[in-house]
């Protein structure tokens, strides 16, 4: 048997996203987010470095990082997220921006995690807007975790870390180590 | 008749080496399989200095030995797998089949959650379905 | 190279044969040599040599006849090279040609022995008439006459013109010509002869095809057609698979079996060569692999086992070098230049290091065969039996074919009977392979390899093939060099975690060690080997006889019991065969050192863990070890010591005790030796207390094995411990030491060792401000609160002031202006208390402090004395050992300072005024104005008392007693000074209680009289000094009451302040006025006042003077007038005075003028003041003091 | 309530968005293992994988009767029926069979024989004592405990440690009708 072929509720896969950073932000470190984002992080390494062995098999490899990058941004993004990386920037010194304008996974957190809805006065918005975009920034450690542990596994060992800007644009940028 | 697999990590370290004949004496296969290293690196550097074969995982043949032939592959995380043969007419085609489905093992090998990556694999089930894969080497594209 | 291949490694040259005319055959056969292609000259000198050209007479094949005796006849090509000409030319002199009868007869019968030895060979003939110069008539029917002679056509018949160079070059290049195209049709007529034969098959035997197919190549090579010579020797040598497979090599008698692979040899020889030459590397390549891989299964039958390797070998070493030489000259040719169908040809075995490799390998493999085959051989034969095969040549003979035995000659003549025997044949073979240096030959050439690999970056090749050349060093029993070489190996293995390999290589080098009875090697090489983690199923092996054999766990278990016990002592280990067995001794002890990088860290590795980050000095810290080990069965140390920097924390299992942290319900334990259990963290914690302050660092924990063995393991840091760097990628090998999660993530092996905190109190207490010249008390008090005191010093001395460096010790330097603003003082001892008047001394800058019991105090006076009102710090530093229960004499030290201000006690004043009511005329202050500049000294009267005035002002914040005021003249010939009778101060200043008290801000006046003797401009008139001492009120300093040593009241000490008096100018007045009047006066009552006017000069003078009248009177006399005083004379006026007003009144003035001196002056208006009672009830009946002062002055 | 099923078949649905299993499994499997490393002790896995299951279960009700479009079911047995036809098989996209009934209906087991949770998984010997799975119990706990319904859920049988199935096995503590349990995701 094999997992290729499987199929199961996105609603399954969202769930555990939340339900992770619950766990780790509420319950085990309530007092310590850098040590459960750390921990969330790390449980996303291991799932990219897995994933990236899964999503290139049979396919050539890749020459140069550029490439892998890409890879990254197309193939990967679509398989994890249902679509591709918006834009690619980079300053050919090692940094990669992978803009991503509707993050699905911030597109699909359930409203008690980001009070959105129904604000209306500008402070509100705003003051929501903050919030929301902490809130997000934990869901963010996942997906970090996710592409560093791919690219390191193609050999390009790097740290990852995201921006969101609006909801639910996000934009992770991928240094690469020399 | 395929006489040893193995699998090497990408700090060339060996993650798995399986040798399927009754001889005990596996330390040759070891030898063998260490030195394939260059060969791949050679092969692998010539294919990026000459942009032959555009990196193809499947490497060929890398040499014989005076008793085998040793035919190599190298998956896009720098793993290397080296099958090691006594047969001396063997149809690309099941070579390059063989790999594909040991590749296919490993990566659901490294998918096990409590694989440590990088460390020796020492998951029966693998063990199980590499040997698998090696019974039926060129019956096709079998199981 | 071979040897044997020389003859096949270049292509065979055609050979030609001369005769007749030998002198000139030199030039000729240089000649032909030199033609392109050359050809070999074959020159016999005369016509009788020449049956040597001929050959016995072919006899023609049929099916009828056996199959011969062997596949290719021994000598037939280097026959064709050097024997078997292709051409004949003959050289026949023009005079014997056309000569007389006689010659001409001669010449015929040559030509008929010619014929006749050429015949049945068909060489080629050729005539050369040889004559000097062209010229001379051509006799034409005996030239035809000596063609249908030779039997040859007019173009094989030619002139040699040997006497006109160019005619004899082209005579040279017409024989070579002919010569040539004649050999080129000699070789191509046999080779259809045979290769008729091949087609007729009219002959049963392969081995015949076999051998007409290479006669057929090599004709062709003969005429240099290289794809004709391939395609027959590629039929030969499939030919002669056919013959191998049709018989099976096994059952083949040795002999058969070397033979056909000799002659398989030779055939791959010339196709590889051909190919290879064609420019076919991956070609040849290809062939080779055939042909390796085809042969390797003839092995034979197992006796030749040896033989067959030996063969294999040598396939792969001449295929090598061929490839190698090819490659010298050509590049290496583009891999992969595989078409379609062929198997693909890898870069490797395009390069020569490959096969030499390989053929290493073989060479191996011979070598063993060959052991076994001696085994079996020495078994069965009696050793000593003769080798029939060596012997001198009449008896022993070459062999007749390619790869057969030599033959036996005495045993008839026919070669069957002449081939030796299976058993002679191996008795010689194996004697020749007794003194074959395998080890040697596979070394050299897996030198060569490696070389080749180095180049082409190889490296895990290279280092295999160091490993196998190590191995086989083994093998020859050089373990000097196995071992040098097989440590350069092992780094790579460790390196990239083969630890099967590295296993291996391990087993070599421990073998090398016991041979070379290097103990601290071998142990190392054990440990290291031991403590790999080989999985049961792949494990290292130990060397039985050369060879590597695999071991299993159990081998390994008493491997591993064996080693502990050597390293105990108890027991020896055998060494090399001869040699001594290894034993240790306190001469040859062994010292196992293990830091972090070292691969033994699998044997022992220990992370610590202080519990605390920091521990104050002589207070008891603890920390825990981890130990752990990788060797396959628990191990007892017999010691375990841990040292630290701070020696005096070392522990010892010996010694000391310490707590096992698994079952700490066990309490402390002591037991003598440590048992570690394999993969199996061992975690004790021991009790430590330093006894020096800075850093407690662990270093490294050392264990014994009896008293030759240590193990000194450097320690690390359990929370920053770096993973073993071996092994990373075995599961399960790197696990971190578990239990307290706080320790193993933070847990150090360096602590900070602090001061102990000193549990005594100073208390610096003074009752700032002092005051200038004063010894100012300050009082120090320890009291110890937690521990006793045993010793202490207590130091005391100035803070060094900012502006100056100079340190401002309690020594105190004669005052300067950057010196210290004070000194420190202490109040004398009892007996010299009285010497001197002041009863302190300089303080020594320390005192002794006694011992003090806890809870109690003691104090000490200080003194501070200043020199000016500055402020200054006071620094005390209190250094000591405390007597505590368990603790080690630790110096404490304390520190404490304190700002002390001061300020001046007394402000000191005094100015001169001039007698009462009588004034002098002094021109000095009627001219002061003319003084420039600086204020006029004051001015008094020659021979006049005038009043001094000294006021003291107090400015300290406390009252203070002054006990004395004393005026000290300068020079009591010049001015008297003197405190004028009745002061407030009792004169005797040590009076009980004496002196007054001056509240601060008080302002006490004293007056003096001044009586200047002599003329001067400036007259130093003496010094007032003041002695004072602050009162002693119980809030001054409230804590010396209870000081024991203390100020009681008869030790009173009192300060001097002195005060030079400011100078005077002294001058004689011409004139002096005295105002004579009551010092009172009563309303409406009368009285009288005058004013003297005296002449103190010796001339007359005229005085004007003039009264002004107030309202405050009425009085009588006149208001103005002249007189004229004599010398020395005196004039009155007198007035008679009512007064009108009571209280202080002004009396009229009189203002006197010296016309002579020009100057005015009249008394000052305080002396013409009078108090007027309203009533006679108010006068009081006392007399003026003034007026007694004055009398008690007046000199007359 | 028969009727209410139909509708429900999940390949009829389109609510139901589906994803390649992969990253679920990987992403559960990594997470297990880090609680693994955080814990010292196994059952504190397990209790946590409850946990976790719990709040999703908690969380899921609504939206799978919402998509399903089940009218609260009644009484248990309906209810374990419709978990193991509708719910595995919308969210797991496995179906289990409702076995073993206790007499007095009160407890049954849920029987899977595959589950894409334990793809790939291979229980080292360390952890023995782990329930892989041990969320699904927590998530029928949660919605269980979302309509009302108090049950005690726990695996009998498991895969990962060589039995031929996985078995849940369900008990029905009490059933509240009308009361609104405290929902513990905060």
């Amino acid at each position: 048997m094999s997992g290729a072929t499987w199929e199961v509720a996105e609603s399954c896969v969202d769930s555990l996203n939340m339900e992770l950073v619950a766990t780790y932000y509420k319950r085990l470190h309530p007092t310590k987010p850098e040590l459960a984002a750390r921990r969330i992080e790390a449980i996303g390494y291991q799932v990219g470095l897995q994933l990236a062995e899964r999503y290139t098999r049979d396919r050539p490899r890749f020459s140069d990082h550029l490439e892998s990058i890409k890879f990254i941004c197309k193939d990967f993004w679509a398989e994890v997220f249902k679509k591709q990386v918006d834009n690619l920037k980079t300053n050919h010194k090692g940094v990669f921006v992978l803009q991503d304008n509707r993050f699905r996974w911030l597109t699909r957190i359930s409203v008690d995690a980001l009070p959105l809805a129904g604000a209306q006065n500008e402070s509100a918005v705003a003051a929501n807007a903050v919030r929301a975009s902490q809130a997000a920034g934990q869901y963010l450690y996942f997906p970090c975790g996710l592409i560093r542990g791919a690219l390191t596994n193609l050999g390009v060992p790097c740290g990852v870390s995201a921006e969101v800007t609006t909801l639910p644009a996000c934009a992770f940028v991928v240094r690469i180590k020399v | 008749m395929i006489v040893c697999v193995a699998v090497v990590g990408h700090n060339n370290n060996p993650l798995y080496l399986q040798s399927f004949v009754d001889d005990d004496n596996t330390l040759k296969f070891h030898y063998i399989v260490h030195c394939s290293l260059d060969v791949i690196e050679e092969k692998v550097s010539n294919s990026k200095r000459a942009g032959v074969n555009l990196n193809e995982t499947f490497l060929g043949l890398l040499y014989p030995t005076e008793d085998y032939k040793v035919f190599g592959y190298m998956s896009n995380t720098k793993i290397k797998f080296v099958l090691v043969t006594t047969d001396h007419d063997l149809r690309d085609a099941d070579v390059r089949n063989f790999f594909r489905r040991l590749h296919g093992a490993y990566v659901d090998a490294a998918s096990n959650p409590f694989h440590v990556p990088g460390k020796r694999i020492t998951s029966a089930a693998f063990a199980e379905r590499v040997s698998n894969v090696v019974k039926t080497f060129g019956f096709g594209a079998a199981a | 190279m071979a040897e044997d291949m020389e003859e096949l490694r270049t292509p065979p040259v055609p050979l030609v044969a001369l005769v007749g005319c030998p002198e000139y055959h030199g030039a000729i056969s240089l000649y032909l040599h030199r033609e392109q292609p050359p050809l070999n000259t074959l020159a016999l000198p005369d016509f009788a040599k020449l049956p040597i050209i001929g050959g016995k007479e072919r006899k023609p094949v049929d099916a009828r006849m056996p199959p011969p005796l062997g596949i290719l006849k021994a000598d037939w090509l280097t026959k064709h090279r050097t024997r078997m000409p292709a051409v004949l030319a003959v050289l026949l002199d023009r005079d014997q040609v056309y000569g007389d009868p006689t010659q001409w007869l001669e010449v015929c019968t040559n030509l008929d022995n010619i014929k006749a030895v050429i015949r049945g060979r068909n060489i080629k003939l050729v005539v050369a008439i040889v004559q000097p110069t062209s010229q001379g008539e051509v006799n034409e029917e005996r030239l035809s006459a000596l063609r249908k002679r030779a039997e040859v056509d007019a173009k094989c018949c030619i002139l040699f013109i040997t006497h006109e160079p160019s005619e004899l070059r082209r005579s040279l290049a017409r024989l070579g010509s002919i010569m040539g195209e004649l050999a080129t049709t000699f070789y191509r007529e046999e080779g259809r002869r045979v290769k008729l034969r091949v087609e007729k098959k009219s002959y049963s035997s392969l081995e015949l095809s076999v051998r007409y197919n290479f006669k057929i190549a090599v004709y062709a090579e003969f005429r240099r057609d290289w794809v004709a010579a391939l395609k027959f020797y590629e039929t030969a040598y499939s030919l002669l698979q056919e013959v191998i497979t049709s018989t099976s090599m096994e059952l083949q008698p040795v002999q058969r079996v070397v033979e056909m692979k000799a002659v398989a040899e030779q055939l791959h020889f010339k196709i590889s060569n051909l190919l290879l030459h064609g420019g076919k590397e991956t070609e040849a390549v290809r062939w080779f692999r055939e042909h390796a891989s085809w042969y390797k299964q003839m092995v034979g039958p197992f006796e030749g086992y040896f033989l067959h390797w030996a063969w294999i070998s040598k396939q792969f070493q001449v295929f090598g070098e061929l490839l190698q030489n090819r490659l010298a000259t050509v590049a290496p040719p583009a891999q992969n230049t595989a078409m379609r169908g062929q198997p693909v040809v890898s870069e490797r075995e395009l390069q020569p290091a490959y096969y030499y490799h390989v053929s290493a390998i073989y060479m191996v493999k011979r070598r063993r065969a060959f052991q076994a085959a001696l085994v079996a051989f020495e078994a069965f034969e009696e050793s000593n039996a003769p080798d029939v095969l060596v012997g001198p040549p009449e008896e022993v003979g070459p062999p007749v074919y390619v790869g057969q035995a030599p033959r036996l000659l005495k045993r008839g003549n026919d070669n069957h009977a002449q081939s030796p025997t299976e058993t002679e044949y191996m008795r010689h073979l194996i004697l020749l392979e007794k003194n074959f240096q395998h080890p040697l030959i596979a070394i050299a050439l897996l030198k060569k390899a490696h070389e080749l690999y180095q180049l082409v970056e190889a490296t895990r090749t290279a280092y295999r093939l160091l490993n196998d050349m190590g191995c086989e060093y083994f093998a020859a029993k050089d373990y000097v060099n196995a071992m040098r070489i097989l440590n350069s190996v092992i780094g790579i293995y460790r390196q990239e975690e083969w630890v099967v390999l590295l296993g291996s290589t391990l087993t070599y080098l421990r073998e090398c060690a016991r041979c070379l009875g290097l103990a601290k090697e071998f142990a190392e090489y054990s440990f290291e080997l031991l403590s790999l983690p080989l999985s049961a199923t792949v494990s290292p092996g130990y060397v039985s006889g050369s060879e590597v054999e695999p071991f299993g766990e159990l081998e390994k278990t008493q491997l591993c019991q064996e080693l502990v016990e050597f390293l105990r002592g108890v027991r020896d280990i055998t060494s090399q065969e001869g040699k001594p067995g290894m034993k240790l001794s306190s001469a040859q002890p062994i010292n196992l050192e293990i830091n972090v990088q070292s691969p033994l860290r699998m044997v022992l590795s220990v992370c610590v863990a202080f519990h605390n980050q920091s521990v104050r000095v002589g207070k008891v810290t603890r920390l825990t070890l981890s130990i752990l080990t990788h060797l396959p069965l628990p191990v007892v140390f017999d010691e375990v010591e841990i040292l630290f920097d701070q020696s005096s924390c070392n522990f010892s299992t010996q010694k000391n005790n310490f707590v096992e942290v698994d079952q700490e319900d066990l309490g402390p334990c002591s037991m003598l030796g440590l048992e570690l259990e394999p993969l199996k963290w061992k975690r004790i914690s021991i009790d430590v207390a330093p006894e020096e302050t800075g850093k407690l660092e662990c270093l490294e924990l050392v264990a014994r094995w009896g008293p030759h063995t240590t193990i000194r393991c450097q320690v690390e840091s359990m929370g920053t411990r770096e993973e073993i760097p071996f092994w990373k990628s075995e599961p399960g090998i790197d696990v971190p030491p578990s239990g307290d999660p706080a320790l193993a993530s933070l847990g150090q092996k360096l602590i900070q060792v602090e001061e102990p905190e000193a549990l005594v109190d100073i208390s610096v207490e003074a009752s700032s401000p002092g005051l200038v010249g004063e010894a100012f008390p300050v009082c120090f008090t320890i009291s110890s609160a937690g521990h006793s005191i045993q010793s202490g010093d207590l130091e005391v001395y100035f803070a060094p002031s900012v502006n100056s460096e100079a340190t401002l010790a309690s020594m105190s330097p004669p005052r300067g202006p950057d010196l210290a603003p004070a000194e420190l003082l202490v109040r004398k001892t009892g007996e010299n208390a009285e010497s001197i008047g002041d009863n302190y001394e300089i303080f020594a800058g320390l005192v002794e402090v006694p011992e003090i019991s806890i809870g109690d105090s003691w104090s000490t006076i200080i003194y501070v004395r200043w020199f000016e009102p500055k402020a200054v710090t006071l620094m005390t530093t209190f250094v000591y050992r405390a007597s505590e229960a368990g603790m080690p004499k630790y110096q404490y030290r304390l520190h404490k300072s304190k700002e002390l201000d001061c300020v001046e006690a007394l402000a000191i004043e005094h100015h001169y005024v001039a007698p009462f009511r009588r004034d002098s005329l002094l021109l000095g202050n009627l001219d002061a104005n003319t003084i420039g500049g600086q204020v006029p000294a004051a001015t008094l009267a020659l021979k006049e008392s005038s009043i001094l005035v000294v006021t003291l002002k107090n400015q300290s914040s406390i009252s203070l007693r002054l006990l004395k005021i004393e005026a000290t003249e300068e020079d009591r010939s010049r001015c008297l000074l003197q405190k004028s009778g009745s002061g407030p101060l009792a004169n005797d200043p040590d009076g009980e209680a004496g002196g007054i008290i001056v509240a601060p801000q008080e302002i006490f006046t004293q007056l003096l009289w001044v009586h200047p003797l002599v003329l001067s401009k400036s007259l130093l008139v003496g010094t007032i000094s003041v002695l004072w001492q602050r009162t002693m009120s119980s809030d001054v300093m409230p804590n010396i009451s209870e000081v024991p040593i203390q100020h009681h009241k008869d030790a009173v000490d009192f300060v001097s302040n002195r005060v030079p008096l400011a100078k005077i100018m002294v001058e004689s007045p011409p004139l002096v006025i005295t105002l004579d009047c009551p010092p009172h006066a009563v309303l409406g009552k009368p009285f009288t006042m005058t004013t003297k006017v005296q002449n103190l000069t010796s001339t007359l003078l005229e005085v004007a003077f003039s009264v002004v009248d107030t309202a405050s009177f009425i009085f009588s006399g006149a208001h103005s007038d002249t007189v004229s005083i004599l010398p020395r004379g005196t004039h009155f006026l007198s007035y008679k005075l009512v007064p009108l007003f009571s209280g202080i009144q002004q009396l009229p003035r009189v203002k006197i003028n010296s016309a002579w001196y020009n100057a005015a002056f009249q008394p000052s208006p305080v002396s013409t003041q009078i108090f007027v009672f309203p009533s006679t009830r108010f006068e009081p009946n006392t007399h003026s003091s003034v007026d007694e002062a004055f009398g008690s002055l007046v000199i007359s | 309530m028969r009727a209410s099923l139909r509708p429900s078949d999940p390949a009829a649905s389109p609510a139901v968005e589906r994803v390649n299993a992969e990253l679920f499994t990987l992403t559960y499997g990594a997470i297990v293992r880090q609680l693994l490393t955080d814990y010292e002790e196994i059952d504190e896995v397990n209790k946590q994988l409850d946990t976790m299951g719990y709040n999703i279960g908690a969380r899921l009700v609504d939206d799978f009767l919402a998509k399903a479009n089940i009218t609260k079911c009644t009484d248990f047995r309906e209810t374990a029926d419709v978990i193991a036809k509708v719910g595995f098989k919308m969210f797991l996209n496995v179906t289990a069979t409702v076995a073993n009934w206790s007499s007095d209906n009160m407890e049954c087991s849920l029987i899977l024989d595959d589950n894409p949770l334990v793809d790939f998984v291979e229980l080292p010997e360390t952890c023995q004592g782990l329930s892989y799975c041990n969320i699904l119990c927590g998530v029928l706990r949660g919605a269980l405990e979302m309509v009302s319904m108090r049950t005690e859920v726990k695996f009998v049988k498991d895969m990962l440690r060589g039995d031929d199935a996985f078995e849940i096995r369900l008990k029905l503590l009490e059933h509240v009708p009308e009361e609104y349990p405290y929902k513990n995701d905060e």
